[in-house]
């Protein structure tokens, strides 16, 4: 991934950092800059999700891309947060805790190693909640 | 609108292909369509070309002009356009090309379909894929293609009483196909053991669950259908064109286990052709994943949400069932060239309708090919009849 | 066929656009086109996308879906379909919004292109251009984008009386153009010896003979002229649609110095309108570089080879000339992503038509519209009128 | 570019073996399949270039891609291959010395350096004939 790429969505990445339009209250992360349903007339502003979600459903990767393939097995999961946004994260558990309808919470962690660029990314990951 | 008829039909061999190139491909599946057809490259009006990601598998963009051109048609300067829809690139180049001719602008038209993908490793190969889904946000978490799917079958198996060997019957129906089907990539038949005893890839997909890397090209004629008897005594007919799309990421979904944009592709089809569910005689469905099939069979309303695992295992998606599917062998055991597999499901209903899919016969008048890119931003429905 | 009109345009200002994403870039452009038409997302039909190479510059495929879901049309499904030419991508997938509509299959079309250049460096877009030629046979020799019109260059310089600063006066004439053009990436005049004193790119064109890397997005509405009124009170009408393509590698071409898909584009598109040279107002074509706004004037008939250069130098293809030529400042100054170029193009000819290009405004009522992919395999030439 | 992509043209980069049709006599060089005037009547067999030729036109590169960046300056040509086909080719000369009508011949160089993958690709380069 490009440098400039992957900073541009910094604030997103480390801060669950979406968008909410105000016409209609619904949230949006990953962000988005039009409603789907208010289009035009929806106001969209910034909003920072607290981080506490639902998994939805979950798989254990055994066999990654490039950037990934160190830190396989992994558990990638759908979680939807608890303002409605759903999104496509990790979460740091052993790949047998995983279950559909854990609670979870985000951390801010290492997500991947660009081979090309030797750059590590960070973002949000999430884990089980206590 | 004119209606719209195929004429003719070619495919490559689906499998390795390491002394052939990207261009070479192509030509050898162009001209046998266009032998098949009987019509010569300067009677060509247009050609459309499907193709996922030539510019990171081959480094190469402008693919429509590159392979106008090695088929020789650039001395007439025949406008040549490339279309890219992911894993459906295939089935939107035949739409586009189906559209061409219903307008009026163009009278033969080629649609072709063409990937070569073993040229990069398989690390490689598995980042390019999850380019079809949503690249920021999906593939930034780890997101590989087959663990989407992965998690289109942990939520279905979580809400439908699918077992885990009724999925695998789905790649064994589909070998079965594939090993009577001379184009196939793998020609061998497998259990359900074979399946269950393979690697997992993502949970609970193993790898006999996934489609394989492939090279392949394949290309079909079309032309109004007032003239389709200048050309053949037998044209297939193009009775619905359809295509929908849905958010790039898999968690946006209304429901990860339903393809809405199948569903409503689907319909839309149904409603063009005038036709319902019992006049189809057989399908072509994106099978990318033994999942796949299941939520196709479903979301083209064929059976009931839930019910598909089953109708399999008792066999009536196989030859000689109720409604077979996929009897080329599919994408798990024809093989899945991204760009070709919507013009080889067109090719394969063509076959059948036409009598000719010998080994693999099925008693067929009306066909139906269903293909997806990503895990279901886009569907393509065609209905064809003989 | 059914007549097709254009009821609305939209364009996001061309430049570097550091923070604002792929996906921002259209859905800017899309909302003023929408706006413009008076459309709302609900009532689109299908979306036609002109792009690239988001599979290299942002690892992205399957761009028809992306957009249409993060325009808000994923919810009702809208067909969303990518074409690719390379540089005329953006021309494609108008054509195909246009005969979408003349099918009779759509009614209300949004045809967009976009590229997002910026992301990547120097050195990467300079090879990933090179994709739009031949990366086999041209790339791997060492030949770049700038090299091979460079060698387009020489030949014209050996056969015709073009001076170095008759071609300098091209890119004079559109940072003229450009200055008064509120979405150009460069606003500042320059003069022949800017140019002159420029660095060498690739002899004999130098940087100011070069476009620009750029970001950006356009987006247009097209529905059946039947129904335009409906939306608007000033539509415009498509009286021609062509498109041609040649062989992928200029070294195959008939004659290096003619592009012969343009010649053979304008011609279709001159037949269709059923129109002659005297009838056209004006040009927007394909200036990637100064020497292809020289051989697209010669090309497309608007006066004999080896004179383009003469006439620029004399004013002709100025504002206030004979025939204005690039008045939103072309490619060289308005800038050039790729994808999203050749809707720019329909963008500034329909601003112009309707009178609304305030400060570059020439009397207009029928304008032409010339997209090149590559060093000329792909060329799409449309025709516009009041 | 990928290691089996480079090696499958091996034959035609290193030793300029392009195809002819024995249908009607052209040669074709980059090799092609299928001869654009017989079609599939067009019979295509290998055929080795002798390696003269004339440019037809040329340029000086003077910013290239990554992978030519440690090159420049250099002379890019289309050289016109004595029987009948045309190629895009570097010219090994001082770029003062490069004219359009030039006779040149091939000789074995190398091409370009991969940094990706650190691979030097050889292939068939034109120097000026005496
Ligand atoms: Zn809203
Ligand atoms: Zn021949």
């Amino acid at each position: 991934m490009s440098v400039s790429r992957f900073w541009r969505k910094i604030p997103q990445r480390y801060n669950l950092i979406g968008t909410r339009c105000t016409t209609c209250g619904r949230y949006f992360f990953p962000p988005r800059s039009l409603c789907p349903d208010c289009r035009r007339s929806g106001k969209i502003v910034d909003h920072k999700f607290n981080g506490e979600g639902t998994v939805v459903t979950y798989t254990v990767i055994r066999s990654a891309s490039d950037q990934f393939e160190n830190t396989t097995p992994y558990v990638l999961a759908v979680v939807e947060l608890d303002e409605g946004p759903r999104l496509t994260t990790q979460i740091a558990c052993p790949p047998e805790e995983a279950k559909i309808g854990m609670r979870v919470h985000s951390v801010f962690r290492r997500v991947a190693a660009d081979g090309e660029s030797g750059t590590i990314h960070y973002g949000t990951k999430f884990v089980p909640a206590e | 609108m004119r209606d719209v008829a195929v004429i003719g039909v070619g495919c490559t061999e689906f499998g390795e292909h390491w002394g052939t190139s990207f261009r070479d491909l192509f030509v050898k599946a162009g001209a046998l369509a266009l032998e098949d057809a009987g019509v010569t490259g300067e009677n060509l009006d247009a050609l459309y070309v499907g193709n996922m990601s030539a510019g990171r598998f081959v480094e190469q963009e402008h693919i429509g002009a590159l392979i106008a051109d090695y088929a020789g048609l650039a001395t007439n300067h025949v406008p040549s356009t490339r279309v890219e829809a992911a894993c459906a690139s295939g089935g939107l180049a035949f739409r586009q090309a189906v559209i061409a001719v219903a307008s009026g602008m163009e009278d033969i038209v080629v649609a072709a379909g063409v990937e070569k993908m073993t040229d990069v490793g398989t690390g490689a190969s598995v980042d390019m894929l999850a380019s079809a889904a949503d690249r920021e946000w999906e593939g930034f978490a780890g997101a590989t293609f087959p663990g989407l799917y992965a998690m289109i079958a942990t939520d279905y198996m979580h809400r439908y009483p699918l077992t885990r060997e009724q999925l695998a019957e789905v790649a064994v129906k589909n070998h079965e196909n594939g090993a009577k089907n001379p184009i196939a990539q793998f020609r061998n038949r497998i259990t359900v053991d074979t399946v269950l005893n393979s690697s997992l890839v993502a949970d609970p997909l193993r790898l006999f669950d996934c489609s394989p890397i492939t090279d392949g090209a394949a290309a079909v004629v079309v032309v109004p259908l007032e003239r389709a008897r200048e050309f053949t005594d037998s044209p297939v007919r193009v009775l619905a064109s359809a295509q929908a799309s849905d958010t790039i990421a898999l968690h946006d979904r209304r429901d990860i286990s339903t393809l809405d944009a199948s569903v409503a592709a689907g319909k839309r089809a149904f409603a063009q052709a005038g036709l319902a569910h019992r006049d189809i005689d057989m399908l072509e469905v994106h099978d990318c994943f033994t999942i796949a099939e299941i939520c196709a069979i479903e979301d083209l309303g064929f059976c009931k949400k839930g019910e598909a695992g089953r109708l399999t295992a008792e066999g009536a998606t196989a030859l000689g069932g109720a409604i077979p599917v996929n009897t080329s062998g599919g994408l798990k055991a024809c093989g899945h060239p991204v760009g070709a597999t919507g013009i080889k499901q067109i090719y394969e209903i063509v076959s059948q309708l036409r009598g000719e899919a010998t080994g693999r016969q099925v008693d067929a008048e009306i066909g139906m090919a269903h293909n997806v890119g990503g895990t279901g931003a886009t569907v393509v429905v065609h209905i064809l009849g003989a």
